[in-house]
């Protein structure tokens, strides 16, 4: 009991702190506050959305880390009260101007609102649930559709208003579930290493984890691709600023490279081989390497439109940061002798 | 049992490869085209031993696209006199007589959708030869050039003659 | 004359025409050594530019007959002529057409007892035509002439011919005879003639129904004044007319009357100046029998607002060089010749007479009579008191007022002698028919307007056993054995010109095809009494609805062209309707009737009715159907008892829906451009910054960059250029089903796009050889790439038929060939030998006529020069009556186009997809 | 002399085999024949992981690298600009090669597959051995 | 005893496929015949004439015919999906369904490579796609996505034919122990002397892992690029980025829709319910509900940014589509694809396979409507207004068309008579 009131409070503390620096005079605008914001809440939808694929399909893998991939859960209630903060910042959006019906501030700030905290609260009950697991995951991952696809449409995309991708919500989707992998791959390889190295079924199970993240390194490629050959085919010029913009100049273009290689090629060529798959550390290392990918694609995507001071943004994420990676090592210390 | 099929099997895979090469080597043979004319006119005579220039007859190979043929007034002009006894001869006068245009059959042909400038390749320096063969060794003349599309594009790339799409289609 | 001297001109004229080139048909695989080598100067294989004059029309312009292979292949505007000056309109274009029509008369035609025709010898006809009017002299009875317009040399040889044989010429035919305007100057001047308007020295334009680029006297070169006059800044055009017009569509302001109120308006207009003091005054007799109309009335009659009306008077005593031309419908109606009285009045009142009214350079239109004569021709028919009757290249059955009823008439005559070119339906009604040859294959010459002298000469030999009128009249005048004194045609004109001109006139003549002769200056004084007598009757009274319009059609003139296929092929400009007849009407009526595009109604005026598909045509006053005249042959209109003009404005006329919808090939999908900046209007500015347009980089022009520019400012939407080059590629005409179905061929298509008040914009739209061309990646064999001269080549033979080029073209200018194209002997002779003949399943498109640019290279290389600027002109440009489309090198920095696509009134469409067209616009204003 | 046993069921087969490995029967000598896949045979003998997976990747390697040299070479050997798209333009010609990785990977594995598991067999072909119901042991002729 | 006696039965259950034909049977294949040699006597008719005789127009370039090859293609998709994909999740109920899955791939990519030829212009040179090296030293167009096809297709119809087969062969030796007479003879020389030694079995086993693996990515891959046809132009409608997955849905949801109606007779007609149960039944109605909503999505996603980014041609052809010419069809294709799956959601009806049936009819009656509203409409209303035309087919296309369905079914008939349609081997595992 007593760890969770401390989990409770460090996150109340956190958040706390967090809108206070954001609205101060060096929160540093919209940019580091979307930066974490986005980047958390993903992480924390994916895991969920993970572990709730997992029940539906009867997935065995995820069996000895499934509470532990649940466990930062509550925190997604953070996720609605601080994207309260974007209410003063939305000048920051070229649409503010005016961005017809649908970009229309109130609206805007309702529906993610409200996405947010349903999700959130579906997240809760399910990860808590005994029973009717499998409708509640149902619903929790429609929801995390909706909400995903509008963080990708209303918080990353109109940005660059008017131009539009519309493969974007889908791409979220997978770099959430992407994510959620990583995360379950880093939690498998803690706990091997606390339990009993030779434990060949958790080994088995880490080998399909390994292929399954394996997969959706392919998945995500092929997105990538399918996004950048249809701009790049079609000239549009109202489409190609997006992708000249983040390639074109000094600083991004080799970002992006870095990005690519760290979100697919360097996953892709080390999970070709079946000894990194079946080995703890490696796939671990290789799932560092992924998040790191898709925190820079998040940053690809803010940069070039929002400045981001480095103090402000390096807080604002590990103030969000914080009670996350505290709750998975409670979990993983005060559960050390369950399962 | 096995073996048969077998065989047969290779037999008749390799039987195809000899079939398809048999028909191959008759399509590339079968059509240059070498017709009879109307009148056997010997080019060894007059490009051969004769040394007339090519433009001596089709005179409009350096003005025009087209080489042209000459007309029998032409033609005559020498045989009022020369040869006039010859069998072939009297037939080209009878024509000029009865006053009618003479048909040669054409020996080279391009396809309409292809424009040819005979002018550009004499005045670029191409000899007649180049395409027509040494037509001076020939009684009847043939068509000793496939004038397919990658015969003339190898010449125009080995001489730096344009390759755009253009140059010849139209 | 002596041989001598016909020996001497006919070196002159005939030059190398004459002979065929060494012609090979490749098809047949022969080569042809022909008997007599072609003389110097003529090469095989090359093609020949012979000096001619276009009989489509009235109007007699210059023409550049392009002889290939023996074969006349193109018309072009002959360059300098003073009628048309370079233009040519899509009418004498398809000249063409009617040279090589498939229904020509092949020979002479005799009607049996059967009433089949059999064929006869030129011999037997001739012989069987004098032998009748012998006889018809014995027996008493009249034979007569009745002959369309004919001009110059011709003229006179009729003329001769009739005293000689005793054969009663009667006054020429033509449906626009414009006879109330000549009479009216006739009854104010004493001159009973057509004038040459200088529209080109006015700078104020006001024009009453007058179709000026269409049919009025003379449209393209009236187009080409008009593309003089808009260069000068502050010209200003006023169109009035109660329908809606082309003209009207490229006037500055149109003027939309209620119908027959043009006469109230004039003598508004004449009373206010008068007022006015300012302009010379009217002789008191004149100003009394003036109808006295005042603002208001006038505002009342005409349905323009009175202050546009005090405007309008004020506009034309503030202009120092004002211009009024009335005519067309305006005079086409009961009031017409009042209204015709009252222009003329106006222009003497302005003092436009002599300067910018010129009868010295009257329209050549002495000969022609009016319907009068043809109301006379029926009665004498009905008192069977006519022989022979001879109709010479005129189809009066076809083009007369339903009323009179001549082909009934026809009939009583003796024996009914056509000589014409088509065996149709009006060729059938006579006993005997003599085949006309067309102009191009005939020794002639023209004076369409006094001073000017046009050449005919043969560009090719007949294709049938046909002659021209003037052999025949010869050949006539021989066989009954009176003194011809020439043993051809030919001869009988060089005759005439050796003796009418000089050495060096002749020279002038023989070598550009045509002569400015010095004109006498003709005295003009205005009669008041007569013409007082004769304005009573001015008074309109305000039209019931509907009124129907009859109006002239750009296409086939009236009516004489529209035989030929390649103008049924070619859309109306203003309702893109290419086949079929179709009831115009204002979308606000058609609403309030619940009427779409293509529902049929009846209309019906008297004891007349047709079934019409209708066709919404914004900005057409909602009380007024419109309909194009030479559609409705069967329409009983009547006739101006006073100038015997055709009356084309029906009152009271009733409209009935029926319910059901007929098909009708209407080529827009839509009228209006839905705000996406085809035609900017200011307002509209889609520019993107070049860094962010390109994804890769601009490939690189070696010595060309071809590129066009097209100044909508001067494109009056006439489609001369689609014409043009319909003939030119050899695009195929492929027929009503299929343009029923959407798959038209033009490769150049002119699209009207309508505002929201009815005014209309002209974009000629063809393939914009984009630098950055959509069409081409999607080829999966290369058939569509992008040149090194910037041109988007499409190689047919590589083409495999894919269609994703014409789906990926946002400017949709490719076309793909749904089946074989069919050419009807003979008119596969016209294709244009440069060209490859496209197969069935092939995409094919604008080359910005690269045969052309070939020809052009090929000379340039033999001078060892680049191409120089003007030297490639395309087949659009060349034909364009106001020159609004420019062709070039854009590397070229002296180059035209290379100027133009810098003004600031360039553009170039849908430039935010980025696909950067080397086609630039220039925007009006 | 080889010695057959015919099982009907999975588990008795199974127990067979184990005892006849702790009787130290060598797995060379055994010959084992089953009516569908038992992956816990191949663990029993643990037999090695075996050369196969080198087809895919070699097939795999060359039909990306052949994908990309016949695109660029022909691209380069006629350049025509399409579009304004450059000669050698990568996104469209990574998709070929990616799909002959795909193509040429897979073939070169079915290769292997018939080589390494020696089919066909021609002597089988046409009298063939039995492919029965049954889980067979063969020991081939054991020294004394 | 019981499961050798199990697998014997298996067999003989399975092998009664094979069996002399009914009446039944030959009557629909007559008919089947029937409808292709009608579509082949159209094609000659088109062949003699040129594309007049079909009702495209300009502008609309494309009609029936591309929206039979996306269908066609689509259908193949769930073929190799359920086999290859379900394969690698270890799904078990996937060996009910993978041999029928797999045949129908290979027919439904056979039709749908006919269907581009038969729209091209001049198929007569329909080989200048290919690069072979000619004397003309041409090659095709690496850059035009339509070559991508060619290798897409030809690539997809390999490899899901090595998978196939590999996938019979032990089957084909059963075939040859059970049956006798020269149909024997051909199972054995088919079967390549399979033993089932534990050699054969352990090469079997990884090179069906390794064809799965290879598979799996090809499967999203084709009609990917297949939804490249369209992306990669420039029109409205058509270029937009979410096209790949959602044809990848769309085409996984058309098959999977094909399976069912394909194996719920087949059930019926060979008794083969012991093998194929509901709960198989219900689980590919789950997949089929899952892709509809993904589809469902995406054409949320679409008409959602058609407005967003106020591109005024984009806006026009959505308004257009769902209003204008073909509005019909357009709503048809809503109800069929996206509402009537969502009743999957309740367990009763996914388990009544009358009902998945009906369901699974009209979604492939959807899926084709869908391909052709998306084709059509944005070919007939894009940029210049003037061009703005539509299309309607006419009764050669209809007829090919038909003819197409005739051949597919034609083809899965023959089949069913000369491969046991469920994998034998694999069942006896589950046994």
């Amino acid at each position: 009991m007593k760890r969770d009131t401390q989990a409770v409070l460090l996150a109340a503390g956190c958040g706390l702190a967090l809108a206070v620096l954001a609205l101060g005079p060096f929160g540093g605008g919209l940019g580091p506050l979307l930066l974490a914001l986005s980047c958390w809440v993903a992480l924390l939808q994916g895991c969920v959305a993970v572990a709730a694929t997992c029940d539906l399909v009867k997935a065995r893998w995820i069996g000895p880390i499934r509470s532990r991939l649940l466990a930062p859960t509550p925190l997604l209630l953070l996720s609605a009260p601080l994207f309260l903060l974007f209410w003063p910042q939305l000048q920051h959006y070229p649409w503010s101007a005016g961005g017809g019906r649908y970009l229309h501030p109130e609206f805007f700030m309702l529906r993610n609102l409200a996405a947010l905290l349903l999700t959130a609260v579906v997240a809760l009950a399910y990860a808590a649930a005994a029973s009717r697991k499998q409708l509640l995951a149902v619903v929790y991952l429609l929801l995390f559709v909706v909400c995903q696809s509008l963080i990708a449409f209303d918080w990353i995309m109109s940005l660059e208003y008017p131009w539009y991708s519309s493969m974007l919500g889908f791409y979220f989707i997978t770099e959430a579930l992407y994510a959620g992998l990583a995360v379950a791959c880093l939690l498998f390889w803690r706990r091997l290493r606390a339990a009993d190295p030779a434990d060949a079924q958790a080994r088995e199970r880490l080998r399909d984890l390994t292929s399954l993240i394996f997969g959706f390194c392919i998945l995500w490629g092929g997105l990538f691709f399918a996004q950048y050959l249809l701009i790049w085919y079609g000239n549009l010029p109202e489409e190609t600023g997006f992708i000249l913009r983040r390639t074109g100049t000094a600083p991004y273009r080799q970002m992006a490279w870095l990005m690519l290689g760290c979100t697919f090629m360097i996953p892709f060529l080390g999970l070709l081989s079946a000894r990194v798959k079946s080995s703890p550390a490696a796939a671990a290392g290789i799932s560092l390497v992924i998040l790191g990918g898709l925190l820079l694609e998040r940053l690809l995507y803010i940069l070039p439109v929002l400045t981001l001071a480095p103090l402000a943004t390096l807080a604002q994420f590990f103030l969000l940061g914080a009670p996350v990676l505290f709750a998975w090592r409670r979990r993983a210390a005060g559960g050390a002798g369950e399962s | 049992m096995a073996r048969l099929l077998l065989n047969l099997g290779i037999i008749g895979y390799f039987g195809l490869f000899l079939l398809a090469a048999v028909a191959l080597g008759g399509y590339w043979t079968g059509d240059r085209q070498q017709p009879q004319q109307p009148i056997a006119f010997p080019h060894t005579v007059h490009a051969g031993t004769l040394q007339l220039a090519c433009e001596f007859c089709h005179r409009y190979a350096k003005q025009s696209r087209r080489a042209g043929v000459p007309s029998l007034t032409r033609c005559m002009s020498c045989h009022q006199t020369l040869a006039a006894e010859r069998e072939e001869i009297k037939k080209l006068t009878r024509i000029f007589e009865a006053g009618q245009p003479l048909h040669w059959n054409r020996v080279y042909r391009l396809p309409d959708f292809i424009y040819f400038s005979h002018k550009r390749h004499v005045r670029g320096g191409v000899p007649c030869a180049a395409c027509h063969g040494d037509v001076a060794r020939m009684k009847t003349v043939r068509q000793v050039r496939s004038l397919e599309m990658g015969w003339c594009l190898a010449c125009h790339r080995d001489l730096g003659a344009p390759t755009d799409c253009t140059t010849c289609h139209n | 004359m002596e041989r001598r001297d016909f020996l001497q001109l006919l070196g002159l004229f005939s030059g190398a025409a004459m002979l065929p080139g060494c012609s090979e048909n490749r098809s047949a695989g022969k080569l042809v050594s022909y008997l007599v080598p072609p003389d110097e100067g003529v090469l095989p294989g090359a093609a020949l530019y012979l000096p001619s004059t276009c009989g489509e029309c009235p109007a007699g312009c210059g023409l550049t007959v392009r002889v290939s292979e023996g074969r006349a292949v193109k018309l072009e505007g002959r360059a300098g002529h003073p009628v048309n000056d370079g233009g040519l309109c899509m009418r004498g274009q398809a000249a063409l057409w009617r040279l090589y029509h498939p229904e020509r008369l092949r020979n002479p035609l005799r009607r049996d007892g059967a009433g089949q025709f059999q064929p006869l010898s030129w011999d037997e006809a001739l012989t069987l035509v004098v032998e009748e009017l012998e006889q018809a002299r014995q027996e008493g009875r009249a034979n007569l002439l009745l002959s369309g317009r004919t001009t110059g040399t011709l003229t006179e040889l009729q003329q001769h011919f009739c005293r000689q044989l005793g054969v009663e010429p009667l006054p020429q035919f033509e449906i626009f005879s414009h006879a109330a305007l000549r009479k009216a100057y006739g009854i104010l001047f004493g001159q009973a003639e057509l004038p040459h308007y200088r529209i080109d020295q006015a700078d104020l334009l006001l024009s009453i129904g007058a179709d000026l680029l269409e049919t009025f006297v003379s449209p393209v070169g009236y187009a080409r004044q008009f593309s003089r006059a808009i260069k000068q800044d502050g010209f200003q055009w006023l169109h009035a007319e109660p329908h809606y017009s082309l003209t009207g569509a490229n006037a500055t302001e149109r003027l939309v009357l209620n119908p027959g109120s043009e006469a109230a308006l004039l003598s508004f207009l004449l009373l206010r100046i008068e007022s006015s003091g300012q302009e010379g005054r009217l002789p008191r007799q004149l100003l009394r029998a003036l109808p006295a109309v005042s603002a208001g009335q006038a505002a009342r009659l005409t349905g323009l607002a009175e202050e546009r009306l005090e405007r309008l008077a004020k506009q034309l005593l503030l202009a120092e060089r004002p211009l009024l031309i009335a005519g067309g419908i305006a005079t086409g109606q009961p009031n017409g010749l009042q209204t015709a009285l009252l222009a003329g009045l106006l222009q003497q009142q302005l003092g436009m007479i002599g300067s910018r009214i010129e009868f010295a350079r009257a329209e050549n239109y002495a000969a022609v009579g009016s319907l009068h004569d043809l109301q006379r021709l029926a009665e004498r028919l009905e008192q069977d008191r006519v022989g022979v009757l001879l109709v010479c290249a005129a189809d009066p059955l076809a083009r007369a007022p339903a009323a009179l009823d001549l082909p009934g008439k026809f009939k009583r005559a003796g024996l009914r002698v056509g000589l014409c070119d088509l065996f149709d339906d009006s060729a059938r009604q006579f006993d005997l028919l003599l085949p006309l040859s067309h102009p191009l294959e005939s020794w002639g010459d023209a004076v369409p307007r006094k001073g000017v002298l046009s050449l005919l000469k043969p560009a090719l030999d007949p294709l049938h056993d046909s002659r021209s009128a003037g052999e025949v009249w010869l050949e006539l005048l021989r066989r009954s054995a009176k003194p011809a004194e020439s043993a051809s045609y030919q001869e009988y004109l060089f005759d005439v010109w050796h003796r009418r001109l000089d050495e060096r006139q002749l020279q002038q003549f023989a070598e550009q095809g045509y002569l400015s002769l010095p004109v006498a200056a003709v005295p003009l004084r205005l009669q008041a009494e007569r013409a007082a007598g004769q304005l009573a009757g001015a008074e309109t009274a305000v039209a019931a609805p509907w009124s129907l319009v009859l109006a002239p059609s750009i296409r086939s003139f009236d009516g004489r062209s529209g035989s030929l296929p390649l103008l049924s092929e070619l859309p109306d400009p203003l309702s893109t309707v290419s086949y079929g007849r179709w009831l115009a009407m204002a979308p606000a009526a058609a609403q309030a009737l619940q009427l779409e595009d293509r529902d049929l109604v009846r209309v019906a005026a008297g004891d007349w009715s047709a079934d019409l598909p209708v066709r919404l045509q914004p900005g057409l006053a909602a009380s007024v159907l419109m309909i194009q005249g030479d559609l409705l042959p069967e329409a009983s209109l009547p006739i101006d008892p006073r100038s015997g003009e055709l009356v084309r404005v029906l009152d009271g006329v009733r409209l009935e829906k029926l319910g059901s919808a007929a098909q009708l090939a209407i080529l827009a999908g839509s009228s209006s451009q839905h705000g996406r900046g085809l035609i900017p209007d200011p307002a509209h500015h889609a520019e993107i910054p070049p860094e962010q347009s390109r994804f890769y980089r601009a490939h690189p022009h070696k010595e060309y960059r071809w590129a066009m520019t097209v100044d909508l400012e001067l494109c009056i939407g006439c489609a001369a250029c689609a014409a043009a080059c319909y003939v030119e590629n050899n695009v195929p005409v492929v027929g009503r089903r299929d343009h029923l179905r959407g798959r038209e061929m033009s490769w150049l298509r002119i699209e009207p796009f309508y505002d929201q008040a009815g005014r209309a914009g002209f974009l000629p739209m063809l393939c914009q050889h984009c630098h950055n061309a959509p069409c081409e990646p999607v080829c999966p064999v290369y058939a569509a790439y992008h040149n090194p001269e910037g041109l988007n080549v499409q190689v047919y033979q590589r083409c495999v038929g894919t269609r994703y080029c014409s789906n990926n073209c946002p400017y949709k200018v490719r076309r793909f060939n749904w089946w074989q194209p069919q050419w009807q002997a003979p008119l596969e002779q016209m294709r244009n030998p440069d060209l490859a003949a496209r197969d069935r399943g092939v995409m094919e498109k604008c080359t910005f006529c690269v045969q052309r640019i070939r020809r052009a290279r090929d000379r340039a290389r033999d001078e060892e020069r680049p191409i120089r600027d003007g030297e490639v002109v395309t087949a659009c440009g060349q034909s364009c009556p106001t020159g609004a489309i420019r062709f070039g090198n854009l590397l070229d920095e002296q180059s035209a186009v290379y100027r133009l696509a810098r003004s600031e009134r360039a553009y170039r469409v849908f430039a935010e997809l980025g696909t950067e067209p080397s086609v630039y616009y220039l925007r009006k204003g | 002399m080889a010695r057959t046993y015919r099982y009907a069921e999975q588990e008795e087969f199974m127990d067979k085999l184990r005892e006849l490995l702790q009787s130290g029967v060598g797995k060379e000598q055994l010959q084992l024949y089953t009516p569908y896949h038992l992956p816990e045979v191949e663990q029993l003998l643990a037999l090695p992981p075996g050369r196969l997976r080198l087809f895919p990747l070699i097939g795999g390697l060359g039909g990306f690298f052949g994908g990309l040299a016949l695109t660029v070479y022909t691209a380069l050997s006629w350049p025509l600009i399409t579009g304004g798209k450059p000669i050698v333009s990568l996104p469209p010609f990574l998709i070929i090669a990616y799909l002959l990785t795909i193509l040429f990977g897979s073939l070169a594995s079915f290769a292997g597959f018939l080589l390494l598991a020696r089919l066909p067999e021609l002597d089988n072909l046409l009298d063939p051995g039995e492919f029965s119901n049954y889980f067979i042991i063969v020991v081939a002729g054991e020294r004394p | 005893m019981k499961s050798l006696a199990a697998r014997e039965k298996l067999e003989q259950d399975v092998l009664k496929g094979l069996r002399r034909p009914g009446k039944w049977y030959l009557l629909g294949l007559a008919c089947c015949a029937l409808l292709f040699l009608g579509a082949l006597g159209l094609w000659g008719y088109q062949l003699s004439r040129g594309l007049g005789v079909t009702g495209l127009m300009h502008p609309v370039g494309w009609g029936v015919y591309i929206t039979n090859f996306v269908f066609w293609v689509g259908i193949a998709h769930s073929g190799t999906l359920i086999s290859a994909v379900l394969f690698l999740f270890r799904a078990r109920f996937r060996s009910s369904f993978n041999r029928a899955a797999e045949a129908m791939t290979i027919f439904a990519l056979m039709v749908a490579g006919l269907f581009p030829l038969i729209h091209l212009g001049r198929v007569w040179i329909f080989y200048y796609l290919f690069p072979y090296p000619s004397q003309r030293t041409l090659w095709p167009n690496f850059r035009s996505p339509l070559v991508w096809d060619v290798f897409a297709i030809s690539t997809y119809m390999i490899v899901s034919l090595v998978f196939f087969y590999l996938g019979t062969l032990p089957d084909l030796a059963i075939a040859r122990r059970r049956l006798s007479g020269i149909r024997a003879r051909i199972y054995s020389v088919l079967s390549l002397g399979w033993t089932g030694s534990h050699g054969q079995w352990k090469q079997y086993g990884r090179l069906y892992l390794f064809l799965a693996a290879f598979a799996t990515p090809l499967v999203a891959s084709v009609h990917s690029i297949v939804s490249w046809d369209f992306a990669v132009s420039i029109l409205p409608g058509w270029h937009t980025t979410i096209f790949a997955p959602y044809f990848v849905a769309g085409a996984i949801l058309s098959g999977t829709a094909m399976v069912i109606i394909l194996v719920v007779p087949l059930r019926r007609a060979l008794q083969l319910q012991p093998y194929i149960s509901i709960d198989h039944f219900e689980a590919i109605a789950k997949i089929l509900l899952l892709t509809s909503l993904i589809v469902s999505y995406a054409y949320l996603v679409e008409y959602g940014l058609a407005f967003y980014g106020h591109n005024q041609f984009e806006m026009e052809l959505f308004r257009y589509r769902a209003l204008g010419h073909y509005r019909a069809l357009f709503w048809l294709m809503i109800v069929c694809n996206s509402l009537v799956p969502l009743t999957l959601f309740i367990r009763r009806l996914r388990r009544n396979l009358a009902y998945l049936f009906a369901v699974s009819l009209l979604v492939t009656l959807g899926m084709w409507v869908e391909r052709f509203v998306l084709i059509v409409t944005s070919l007939a209303h894009d940029f210049d207004p003037y061009a703005w035309g539509t299309y309607t087919p006419s009764w050669v296309e209809i007829g090919i068309t038909c003819g197409s369905f005739g051949l597919f079914f034609m083809l899965f008939l023959i089949f069913v008579k000369t491969v046991p349609v469920l994998s034998m081997s694999e069942l006896k595992e589950r046994l």
